[in-house]
């Protein structure tokens, strides 16, 4: 791909996807808590209502059970919801919907049906929204048989990810950062779908492998920049979906750096990071040349006050200290 | 009574009568052989609501039921040995194994699935009937569910945007009176259950689930309308469950007698035969010869199911994840 | 009027100034000023709900209120410079800096916690009420929420629980006709939002909320009532939001002039001036007197806010955990 | 100890701790649904209504989010709830109320409150429930800081950790295994108090750590006796507590083993088992003498048929396998 497009905000990448797979579909439909004229708390569905009508595009009540669970019955008979639930930490009124019945009512019906709706929801801390508007529960997803779960940071990714996942037969959990709708990046112009499952290799190093995803992939490249002045080498890999996980790319990037640090912003007990090392040292220890680090929040809920707040979440400074160790 | 109606009574009967040898067969013999596995929900003293409003639904509505489904998806026509090999766990039951008796579905009759976290299944049927609405079909969703689901968050998040958004969903909730153990006066603040409607605007009523005529003429008048209006309504169909919640259960929540004299007194299958059958005269002979006929018919699906193979473990994970036609780019 | 019916009157005035300047604070000054994070959500238009609802509580009650908190806590007593302080994220904020605007709470004066998780509230104040009820204590739990918190199942399977155990609960829902941008006919299928208690048997009332007197006498008889009977009750009160949802909320859904209008006519802090300060005779210097005291009384309470210190980033896992009493064998 | 006790049923250690706590302390109340006169579809409360009346154990209706979020606000104003959720499964419809208010009301209050609410549930599978009522969702909570987890195996730990819950003042998450009520183990007369966090050493040995809880550790110490014969000496670790973990135990087992299985019924992928494999190779790498090894249901939802639940649930077979391999 030559073109590297135009510089577009996240959120725009997301409408981008939203409004190109509408015009491609008409079964792909949408709803949530005021996506209509209001187009989304971040702007994520600005202008879709009034192109796609009110149909197509549902101001829902706050019913998050039912915004969900009417997703699958409506996926069920062909439709392709694509609903936002306000704030990631909000599924958990979802939980049934999304990881008892989209997860597993083709399974159970021995293969009947199939599920092709996509939650998506905006995730993570970093703006003073506290405990109970900045969580990262992508593990909680990743855990349950029969979701798949994306996680993009670059916009064009982003697009190409919603594509497919709203094109994909399977449910799909979206999780974009609240922080990084206004995040800027090239965007291509033609439509483009990236392959859920495969990861991007953001910056080719030898030394260290650091795998990170959402908007904290900013902060590890920022580490990674640093590091170079010192001296260091990262390899900088954005695995985008969560699961499927590709390990393969991983662990290429490992059989050069032999040194693995995991960032995310989730809270490190059972999250992904601690997968992904599981993953490699369950097969492949003997391509390590150091323990793996985890870089991650603190284990508490979310402070309101900045300088709380700032302590609890990993930054670019706790990664390149990570990075340090392993090198050490 | 006509001779049309006549046959249609007829053909209630031999369907609930499927129902009835069919759960019978669970209870009195698959029970005590061990036949299957967890629990498995009779409707036993249901059967007129799952008869009478499954036939009032046409071929192309679809129908959403719960753990206590047999009357529901053999009333709408399922396979009774795929139904049989199901709650077996072979691997020709019709979710190959994979669901058991909480699960039955059936994707070819509309049978969208049962669904056995209470209260779970409303807001699926609404999204079906959403579903059906912007795809401009003229189908209904019924949504099947017991009294104790009324007081799940989910039903009232469905209803609601059920009756916001005029969507072709009816729902038929069977008050057998108890929700395992717990009889509605220890769950419910109020017994008025077609009144949980009045807070949508939601049409409701309130009628006797033991008189399968009365269930399908009512049923046939609200499906219509619904189909017609594609406004949702809410039946609160007042029944019994004469056999305990599920196989396991001690039925130490009611008085031992109980079950015994609503039966007496209310058996829907028996309420056709005395009621109907001898008012129009049917041969009692004709009687004898359906219910042999029928059990005949349940005993050889039973065999059939007995026969068929376990499901191979290779098999696993196979229909876990659906083939995407997702081409990426380069 | 009788003279107290005017000192409590007076009384009522000065709160609601109180609040209104408190949030004025917030939009004209700490907003541009970046004098805090996430978003606030302001009152404004509301206050004669607070204020008359609050004041009908008495000490050994306790409340549960929602993002829109500000006028529920400061009716309640809460101390300005900690609720400033809280909301700037300092130290000395009521939560230490730990909530912020939308989780104001203080214990010692039974405000037991703002909950920005629409409708989750309600569970936890009938929890709440069950805890007085079994303790055998006298107090009741007001529980304040928006009319978009009735769409939640939380809302329903509490209302169900509250009713069925006979909980000292009163919901008060104050319909400020939006949930952010969603207003009642596009997410409610029945505007008749008192109707929705009807389902549970519980007694509701549907009431103006722009007149403090009369939601002051009316939240007075009911919480009596309910402290007596220990039966819980809603109230809805009409009310509007003068202002955006939050703090950075682009209006986009409402007329220009709505706002403008509805607050022309109904501001409920004009509305005691006119109606009732006028009628009553009051000095209107007495009036700007107040205005000027109170508007003072914030003024400093801001300022020593914004000098508290912030808090110390070592001690942030500090009080997550309760320290058990928990003493084991061996 | 020198009083092993009586043999009991899980559930009836489980009965024991309640009643105990019920007749100590009268803030302790019950509700969920059937748990009344029908003491539960597991037992686990049988008698309990008749003994401390209907004020003091409830039947609920069916209403996930209020038996829980109920019990958050009765916790506050100092009862100490101990609900029963009917099926670990259904945890999902209570998510918010544990994870969202229960385990962070105390944080965002600025410690003005506290939660000592116990949330119990019968979890796992291996009865033929399906899908849909066998999950093992320990790791969502554990997650989750301001969130203890429990996962007992043998009675008497059942008992004396039910009971050290009941009093901490923080909210626990306490998952029994659906499969595992009519277990019998010993359980002493007197009252015994389990401190929560303090792992267990079922077994001692020195070639292979071998860490499991719930129901799956019966199938661990089949292993280990299988394996004995084969002349392989394994230490089993039952953490019994998930969150806090208790490492010290399993890093002093590895200092002496240098060989790490983990297994448990959940799914692998951000499991349990990777927390604690990712936690001893990040810190510890240098114990390790083989590349560790995790033994879990295999990632589908778990089918109904007997000889799928069985392919798909781990057993002392898979977990015979894996030390093989991690001695090989
Ligand atoms: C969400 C949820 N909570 C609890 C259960 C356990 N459970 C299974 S059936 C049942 C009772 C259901 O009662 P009702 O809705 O009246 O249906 P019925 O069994 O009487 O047909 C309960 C509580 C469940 N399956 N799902
Ligand atoms: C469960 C949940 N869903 C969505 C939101 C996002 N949200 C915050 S406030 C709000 C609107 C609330 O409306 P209402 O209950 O009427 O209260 P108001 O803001 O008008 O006071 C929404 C949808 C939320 N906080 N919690
Ligand atoms: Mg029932
Ligand atoms: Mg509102």
């Amino acid at each position: 791909m030559t073109d590297r497009g135009r510089e577009v905000v996240f959120a725009q990448a997301i409408r981008t996807a939203l409004r190109e797979e509408m015009q491609r579909d008409e079964s792909v439909i949408l709803w949530g808590q005021d996506i209509g004229v209001y187009g989304g708390v971040y702007g994520a569905t600005t202008g879709l209502q009034r192109e796609f009508g009110e149909d197509r595009v549902r101001d829902a009540p706050i019913s998050e059970m039912a915004i969900a669970g009417v997703a699958v019955g409506a996926a069920l008979l062909g439709m392709r919801p694509v609903v936002e639930i306000m704030y990631a930490d909000f599924l958990m009124h979802a939980a049934d919907a999304i990881a008892n019945q989209a997860a597993k009512w083709r399974f159970m019906s021995g293969g009947q049906f199939k599920v092709p709706a996509v939650f998506r929801s905006p995730a993570g801390g970093g703006s003073g929204y506290a405990a109970q508007h900045s969580q990262n529960i992508e593990s909680w997803f990743c855990h349950i048989p029969g979701l798949k779960v994306v996680c993009p940071c670059m916009p064009r990714d982003a697009r190409g990810l919603l594509k497919s996942a709203i094109r994909d037969d399977n449910p799909v959990v979206f999780l974009e950062h609240k922080s990084h709708y206004t995040y800027r990046g090239p965007m291509p112009k033609e439509e483009e779908l990236l392959p859920l499952g495969k990861a991007d290799v953001k910056r080719e190093g030898t030394d260290v492998t650091l795998v990170s995803w959402s908007r904290n992939l900013l902060w590890a490249l920022e580490a990674a920049d640093k590091l170079r002045e010192e001296g260091v080498s990262i390899e900088v890999i954005d695995p985008m979906t969560l699961f499927p996980l590709d390990l393969d790319t991983i662990l290429e990037s490992l059989a050069k750096t032999g040194r693995l640090v995991v960032s995310h912003e989730a809270h490190a007990f059972c999250g992904v990071g601690a997968e992904i090392i599981a993953q490699v040292v369950e097969g492949h220890m003997d391509l390590l040349k150091a323990a793996p680090k985890r870089v991650s929040a603190v284990a508490c809920p979310l402070p309101y006050s900045e300088p709380l707040e700032k302590a609890a979440l990993p930054d670019a400074d706790d990664i390149a200290a990570a990075v340090r160790q392993v090198v050490r | 009574m006509r001779p049309e109606r006549i046959e249609q009574l007829i053909h209630f009967y031999r369907d609930m009568l499927r129902i009835r040898y069919f759960e019978e067969k669970i209870l009195n013999h698959m029970l005590p052989n061990r036949l299957f596995r967890g629990s498995s929900h009779l409707c036993i003293g249901q059967e007129a609501v799952s008869v009478g409003a499954v036939h009032a639904m046409e071929e192309e509505d679809y129908l959403f039921t719960t753990h206590r489904n047999h009357g529901h998806t053999l009333a709408r026509g399922m396979d009774l040995e795929g139904a049989f090999a199901e709650i077996m766990g072979r691997t020709t039951g019709v979710c190959r194994g994979r669901g058991g008796s909480m699960h039955l579905a059936d994707a070819s009759l509309g049978i969208l699935g049962a669904n056995p976290v209470v209260g779970s299944n409303i807001p699926m049927a609404t999204g079906a009937a959403l579903a059906l609405k912007m795809q401009g079909r003229k189908g209904i969703v019924v949504c099947f569910f017991g009294e104790g689901a009324m007081n799940t968050g989910a039903c009232h998040e469905a209803f609601n945007m059920a009756a916001l958004w005029d969507l072709p969903v009816v729902f038929v909730c069977e008050n057998n009176k108890y929700a395992i153990s717990v009889a509605e006066d220890i769950s419910m603040s109020d017994h008025e259950l077609q009144d949980r409607a009045v807070g949508y605007g939601m049409e409701s009523y309130r009628l006797d689930g033991m008189n399968v005529l009365e269930v399908y003429d009512f049923c046939s008048a609200t499906f219509g309308r619904t189909r017609r209006t594609s406004r949702p309504a809410l039946l609160v169909f007042d029944t019994y469950r004469f056999v305990g919640h599920h196989t396991s259960d001690s039925e130490r929540y009611r008085p031992k007698d109980e079950a015994i004299e609503v039966f007496r007194e209310k058996d829907p299958i028996h309420f056709v035969e005395r009621e109907f059958l001898e008012d129009c005269h049917v041969d009692p002979e004709q009687a004898v010869d359906i219910r042999i006929d029928i059990k005949q018919e349940v005993e050889s699906a039973f065999e059939r199911a007995l026969e068929a193979p376990w499901p191979d473990p290779a098999t696993l994970t196979q229909g876990l994840w659906a083939e995407s036609e997702v081409t990426c780019g380069d």
